[in-house]
């Protein structure tokens, strides 16, 4: 459980983010790496998802609703200041963060299904008002020419996203970021507590932790970060509009953190990574791609209820105790 | 004004009756079961199909159909507890949740794949009759869905209720094990819950397809509709879920009619909230397990 | 000196009168027990003294302040810690990773310190674990640290939620029915915890029982309600004479035996 | 018990990883290479379906003529799903591994908006058949095409007919919550105002609603003498169906201006219901030209259903890249697009070219529903 | 001998709650099992009843094996149990939980007869019998679960902590309730913390403590045992 790493760790750290790094070496069509970049946007997104669900325990069917609002925020602060993405993404956060931290405050008293359905209307309703907010939103029509990201110069390397390859490295980075800053915080007191919630919310209680707050402070995270990887989804796409976010894609994040294994950190990511190939992988298979998905999940959450990754992590964990 | 309203508010009964139908089938699984079933509106898309192949394919008429669409959807209903729900009974929601979601998603597709994304009517014979009182107006094919639906609740109701085997399922739903050492078979009373909302829910789909359609992706939307019924009414309570069902029903008819049509799938989400912040313990009091 | 005072704590659910006038207190030291039949509203003292439920009337103060009303996370943040009468464990984590979440209310490493690595949080985990150790060997449990929670037997599982109790500080320990379960010689490992915690680290035990047994041995005090009142308190010798006690609760059995 | 779960987790990641090697192994030869993007599951896939007829049978018809050049046009056809960023990866796919010359689609805007930017980032020319958000030809992407009329084209020439020939004043809208109802509602509205007519009534319904008594019953006591639906078939045939059941038949004229409705599907759901409709549309199965007539058969013979103008929309687009790529005589996307814009087409429908923002100019048709048939009434009438 | 168990293990995931217990119930006897919480005594018993599936061992009842038969096969051939904390059907009436109780009897007169019976030992469900289940009193529940058990008109009776949450003067009716019933034919196996209790009305005892049977014998006999004075008897 403690956060050293050792050596050894360090070494396949760095193999393996070298090994990233090599990616569009090895797959340079800008098919193979527009969908390494939705594979990353659904990482950030499964990572901040599986904070509430996995970590602290509560079920949220919300969950786009939060890359929706950041989408929009920074593609329509962008658009009517002129601010570069790098200010607006912040701004993205901040106003998704906001408003999961207000629905939040809201529903996380509720529990189980109750809290499942409730997160669910606040989905559904944040659909309908991009829909029906022509003014802000333009609603159904979708917002179109949202501006790339401004270039950046690093000593030896300049991205000018002008290429896939671009928003590659910078979701690499963003991943990188969020699967750090998680890292540490699930590690943490805060993390303890959160995983106390999810285990026995009473017990959590009678030891002093602020069950409501750290429930809170799980969502308004989850959101922020959501709104943050709407709003990489928005400047890199370049056009949103509301079938996006809808509930079908809350269900879906459920189900990346679900298959990945959402206890742990690196499940999500996997989850994100599969979840977001399969489908392309199953395109070869034609009109019967999503009954094999359908039923690829059916056999899956019967076989495996753990997820992959946590399966594997559970089982180790036997085998060590 | 009032004539609107009124109208409005028949129109929403109506659409409630279709609720229930399908809702109640949802609360009893998730009662008896625990399990929450994504695919429901998928049984109720498939016994909508079901109704339109006997009709079109062995000839019958309107009613038969219904007779058989009920017959037939409770029969794989019945398979599909055994061979999908069966093995995760006692596992966490979500993974039900999960699993329902897969086998929603493959049963819309597969319906996609036989059927054809082409909508198609069912031909109930009764929509052109039409009826006029006290200003009001209605179809006698609407008249026929108030009047089966009501027949089929009230028949589930008493079923419930009364018979041997709908008071065994109450206590499965209120104690498993107090039901087992009772001497019930519980596997059975699994495959029968699941057999019975089947059923429901393809008299819902059959009715449905005679007034708006069949297509395969006519169950999604239908099935959060339901679960939010269910929430409403209370989980596993079938006068709560009969009540809830007609609220949303009238939620969506009044609010769609004279708040703002474009907003109307918020009003049933809107009525739970509201009902949550002031009332946390549900509709008809108790908590929801 | 009074460390926990309750005075006419009341509550009801509806129309039935679970608590009803209860004064109770507990002096600085000492071991002091509640008992009484199920159902006569122990465990919903014991709630109400916790915040895990407001009282409908009276009030409880704790070190001399007034507690009434507080979520249960502040008072226990107070020192005023519970387990509870079924066992209550974090079933999914290790018994050591257990025992470190129990410190919760002691940490206090800021959110940039976390994310950034500060030195205060890490000498912060490094205390935990030397801390955790110490509760691990404490309460025996040091074997089982790296077992997952629910893999534990069930003697082990009543000690490990001791153990977190133990974990968040506190100067009052109330323990709901500690010995339910346990076979005889657990039971005496338990009667010698509780000494122990009272005796070296010097925190005050407050507790529920069923077992006459360990209850006339350890106790100081013992208050007795029935039907949601107290109908005596005093020594375990008073207690165990009064016939409103042997009536409600003890029976002609206890008599017999004793 | 304890090694299960870990050899599933391993043959899990196993049965991706082989699907995805059996996926990933790509191939060139010497055909013309076009792409495909519709939705062919989820909401819109029969609408889909019916645009993907008519591209299939116009790539039959050039093969069966002996190619483009002498060469065959091989399409290769992705899904959409309705979903953006699914449009945005079967283009990439369509692009990068299977190098076509162009890619027709999608059918929602939000899907063609945004291909637009792998359109301009990989050079290839993207002509959809159907979408009508105006930002599609305004957004000055020259690699983008809308091969079809603009709502405001047919609102031009339809309002102008209804308004001042048919003395139609009091409108109610009701219209699907997309980006084409709308557009087609704000263009349709403008359009009348400046006419003088009124508009009276406005509602919005989300696409796939079944019930639309709510809205119907308020029509009901609105002044409206004219109702104009703007959507898809199966919605519209649902409005249409519960119009007749509240007995409003006799006081309103219904009608269908972007002819969202004017296809055998809708007569099939409305039954005689449909009688009576009015609107415009740029085609319809009874238009007498030698092209229509021969492409009506054809199309009848294969499908077994008569046309309508999402297939004629396919059927058209796939012609014009294929003329586009023999008039260019070359593979190379940037002459493609070049001869693409400057393409003379005479279809089905009559005869089109593209304007500087690449939006087909093309004629409208005034067309009735009489007898559970399409009668043109007037037309084809320019918007110019 | 009406139930003979050899044997008998359990799991729950991996933690062994029963293992290698031999017991013995002979016709028309009381047999007690008496140990701590988490002893394995409502683990046996949801064994024999076949609610708990992953066991090993042999049970034997009435001369056949039922170990791997299903919870109501075991109803059927007249084995019933009233598990511990009542489990009474909250949202059901007192009629309907003795009805259910009776699911398998097919005859309705036999219900009847049963029902009269089941009002004759609990008078008190007989007024109550239109009330929901979850609105009477603890010791009614109690009464209202024996009575359910009794309905299936077993054999043998599987008594769970009866007594537990009663007041003393309701543990010595049910005291007497469990004597009639014995006398009327029905084996019984009763599980009691209260050991006084338990080892005054048993004719055998058995002592179980982390899942194995430490102690057995004539219960007169136990009531006499150092051990189990000092550890059960809290002398």
């Amino acid at each position: 459980m403690n956060g050293r790493m050792t050596g050894a760790k360090w070494l396949a750290g760095l193999a393996g983010a070298a090994l990233l790094c090599a990616v569009p070496r090895f797959f340079s069509l800008d098919y193979y790496l527009h969908m390494f970049v939705m594979s990353e946007i659904y990482a950030v997104l499964a990572m901040s998802l599986a904070l509430i669900v996995g970590f602290s325990g509560q079920v949220s069917m919300g969950h786009a609703a939060f890359y929706g609002v950041g989408a929009y925020a920074s593609a329509l602060i962008s658009l009517k200041s002129g601010l570069p993405f790098w200010v607006t993404i912040w701004c993205a956060g901040a106003v998704a963060g906001l408003l999961s931290f207000v629905i939040g405050k809201m529903v996380l008293r509720l529990r189980g299904h109750f809290l499942a359905i409730t997160t669910a209307f606040f989905g559904v309703l944040v659909t309908l008002i991009l829909n029906n907010w022509i003014e802000l939103t333009n609603g159904p029509m979708g917002v179109p020419g949202i501006p790339r990201p401004s270039p950046i110069s690093l000593p030896g390397l300049t991205l000018s996203f002008e290429t896939r390859a671009d928003y590659y490295y910078l979701g690499l980075v963003f991943v990188g970021l969020v699967a750090f800053l998680l890292y540490r915080l699930v590690n943490s007191r805060i993390g303890n507590a959160l995983i106390a919630i999810r285990e026995n919310e009473e017990l959590a209680r009678s030891i002093g932790v602020d069950a409501m707050a750290y429930k809170v402070f799980a969502f308004t995270l989850g959101g922020a970060l959501a709104g943050m990887a709407g709003s990489f989804y928005a400047h890199y796409i370049l056009f949103i509009s509301p079938v996006t976010f809808t509930i079908a894609e809350s269900i879906n994040l459920l189900v990346m953190i679900i298959f990945g294994g959402m206890t742990t950190l690196f499940g999500p990511v996997f989850g994100a990574v599969a979840l977001t190939l399969l489908p392309e992988f199953l395109r070869m298979a034609g009109s019967l791609r999503l009954v094999i998905y359908g039923v690829a999940l059916v056999i899956f959450i019967i076989w495996l209820p753990l997820g992959v990754w946590g399966t594997i992590k559970s089982k180790w964990m036997e085998r060590r105790g | 004004m009032l004539m609107v309203f009124l109208q409005q508010a028949l129109n929403g009964i109506i659409l409630g009756c279709i609720y229930a139908l399908i809702a109640l089938g949802l609360s009893l699984i998730f009662g008896i079961l625990e399990v929450a079933n994504f695919a429901h509106g998928e049984f109720y898309m498939l016994g909508a199909f079901m109704a339109l192949f006997s009709m079109s394919g062995l000839g019958v008429s309107f009613f038969p159909a219904l007779l058989i669409a009920m017959i037939g959807m409770g029969i794989i209903g019945a398979i599909i507890e055994r061979a999908v729900f069966r093995p995760i009974v006692g596992k966490p929601l979500i993974n039900s949740m999960l699993l329902s979601f897969g086998l929603s998603t493959a049963l819309a597709n597969l319906a996609l794949l036989l059927f054809g994304a082409d909508p198609q009517k069912i031909e109930s014979g009764l929509a052109d009759y039409h009826l006029r009182f006290f200003g009001l107006h209605l179809t006698a094919e609407r008249l026929m869905v108030l009047v089966v639906g009501v027949a089929l609740v009230t028949l589930l109701a008493w079923f419930i209720q009364s018979t041997r085997t709908g008071k065994a399922m109450r206590a499965v739903s209120q104690d498993r094990v107090a039901a087992q050492l009772a001497g019930i078979n519980v596997s059975r009373i699994y495959t029968v819950t699941f057999a019975i909302s089947g059923a429901l829910a393809a008299a819902a789909g059959t009715m449905v397809g005679a007034m708006f359609f069949v297509s395969p992706e006519m169950g999604f939307s239908v099935t959060l509709k339901c679960f939010i019924i269910i929430a409403l009414g209370g989980f596993g309570k079938i006068r709560g879920v009969i009540v809830a069902a007609v609220m949303i029903g009238l939620a969506e008819s009044l609010g769609g009619g004279f708040i703002s049509y474009a907003y109307k799938d918020a009003y049933p989400f809107l009525l739970l909230v509201l009902l949550f912040m002031l009332k946390p313990q549900g509709l008809t009091g108790g908590s929801g397990r | 000196m009074t460390l926990l005072e309750a005075r006419d704590i009341s509550i009801s659910f509806g129309g039935l009168k679970a608590v009803e006038g209860v004064d109770l207190f507990v002096n600085e030291g000492e071991i002091m027990t509640l008992i009484g039949p199920n159902g006569a509203g122990k465990t919903t003292a014991f709630n109400l003294i916790t915040g895990f439920l407001a009282p409908d009337r009276g009030t409880v103060s704790f070190r001399g302040r007034d507690v009434t009303g507080l979520p249960p996370h502040d008072i226990a943040a107070l020192g005023l810690v519970r387990t509870f009468q079924k066992t209550n464990i974090f079933a999914e984590t290790t018994v050591e990773h257990s025992i470190a979440i129990g410190f919760h209310t002691r940490l206090k490493a800021g959110l940039g310190s976390i994310v950034f690595g500060g030195a205060d949080a890490r000498a912060e985990a490094r205390e935990v674990r030397e801390r955790a150790r110490e509760i691990l060997e404490f309460t025996g449990l040091a074997p089982w640290a790296a077992h997952l929670g629910k893999n534990l037997p069930y003697g082990k599982q009543r000690m490990l939620s001791i153990a977190l109790a133990l974990a968040a500080n506190p100067a009052l320990l109330l323990l709901d029915e500690p010995a339910t379960g346990l076979n005889p010689v657990e039971t005496k490992e338990l009667i010698d915890i509780i000494y122990r915690i009272r005796d070296e680290r010097k925190i005050t035990v407050f507790l529920i029982e069923h077992n006459m047994n360990l209850v006339i041995s350890i106790s100081d005090r013992i208050a007795v309600l029935n039907y949601g009142r107290k109908i005596a308190e005093g020594s375990p010798a008073q207690v165990s004479r009064d016939p409103a006690v042997i009536e409600a609760y003890l029976g002609r059995g206890f008599r017999h035996a004793s | 018990m304890r090694g299960k779960g870990i050899l599933r987790s391993v043959l899990c990641v196993a049965a991706l990883l082989s699907l995805g090697c059996a996926a990933w192994a790509a191939l060139p030869d010497g055909n013309v290479r076009v792409g495909v993007v519709m939705p062919t599951s989820g909401t819109l896939a029969y609408d889909g379906g019916l645009a993907l007829n008519g591209v299939k049978m116009a790539v039959d018809e050039i093969n069966a003529a002996g190619g483009v050049n002498g060469h065959k046009i091989e399409l290769f056809v992705e899904d959409s799903a309705g979903v953006p960023a699914t449009a945005v990866a079967a283009m990439e796919k369509l692009v990068g591994m299977q190098k076509v010359v162009a890619v027709i689609g999608d059918f929602g805007s939000s899907g063609t908006l945004a291909m637009m930017d792998v359109a301009k980032r990989s050079q290839t020319p993207l002509i959809t058949p159907i979408s009508l958000a105006p930002k599609i030809t305004e957004l000055g992407n020259v690699w983008t095409f809308r091969g079809c009329d603009s709502s405001e084209m047919i609102a031009k020439a339809f309002t102008k007919w209804a308004v001042q020939e048919k003395k139609l004043d009091k409108w109610a809208f009701i219209g699907v919550n997309t980006d084409y109802g709308r557009g087609s509602v704000d263009a349709f509205g403008k359009k009348v105002k400046d006419l003088g007519g009124e508009v009276v009534y406005t509602e919005y319904f989300q696409q796939g609603e079944t019930d639309y008594y709510p809205i119907i019953t308020k029509l009901k006591a609105s002044p409206a003498n004219t109702l104009c639906l703007l959507g898809e078939t199966v919605d519209l045939s649902r409005v249409v169906n519960q119009f007749h059941e509240m007995g409003l038949q006799e006081k309103i004229t219904v009608m269908d201006p972007t002819s969202g409705t004017f296809n055998p599907k809708f007569l099939e759901l409305a039954k005689a219901k449909a009688n009576g409709i009015i609107g415009a549309s740029r085609f319809v199965a009874s238009i007498k030209t030698p092209k229509a007539e021969k492409f009506v058969a054809d199309y009848q013979k294969r499908y077994n259903i008569p046309p309508e103008k999402y297939a004629q929309a396919g059927y058209d687009v796939a012609h014009m890249v294929a003329i586009a790529v023999k008039n260019a005589d070359s593979t190379d996307t940037a002459k493609v697009r070049e001869a693409l814009a400057k393409i003379e087409y005479e279809g089905p429908q009559g005869k089109a070219h593209f304007d500087a923002k690449n939006q087909l100019q093309i004629g409208e048709y005034i067309i009735a529903v009489k007898d559970g048939k399409f009668e043109i009434v007037a037309g084809p009438i320019m918007a110019e | 001998m009406l139930l003979s168990v050899k044997g008998l293990s359990a799991h729950y995931g991996r933690v062994q709650a029963l293992s290698s217990v031999d017991i013995d119930a002979p016709e028309g006897s009381i047999v007690t099992l008496i140990g701590a919480n988490g002893a394995g005594k409502s683990t046996f018993m949801m064994a024999v009843s076949g609610v708990l599936r992953s066991i090993s061992g042999e049970i034997e009842y009435d001369g056949r094996r039922i170990d791997g038969l299903p919870s109501d096969e075991i109803v059927r051939l007249g084995l019933s149990q009233c598990p511990e904390g009542r489990r009474v059907w909250p949202g059901m009436t007192v009629l309907e939980n003795l009805e259910m109780g009776a699911f398998q009897v097919g005859d309705a007169t036999l219900v009847r007869d049963r029902l009269m019976r089941v009002y004759a030992h609990f008078p008190i469900l007989e007024q109550r019998s239109a009330q929901l289940a979850g609105s009477l009193s603890g010791g009614e529940q109690q009464m209202l679960a024996i009575g359910r058990a009794l309905m299936s008109g077993p054999r043998l009776l599987m008594l769970d902590e009866p007594s537990l949450g009663l007041a003393p003067i309701v543990v010595e009716h049910l005291v007497e309730i469990i004597r009639e019933i014995r006398n009327s034919g029905t084996t019984i196996i009763l599980v009691e913390q209260n050991a006084f209790m338990a080892l005054g009305l048993a004719d055998a005892a058995y002592v179980l403590e982390t899942g194995r049977v430490a102690l057995s014998g004539k219960a007169s006999e136990l009531l006499k045992n150092d051990m189990v004075r000092k550890s059960y008897l809290g002398v």
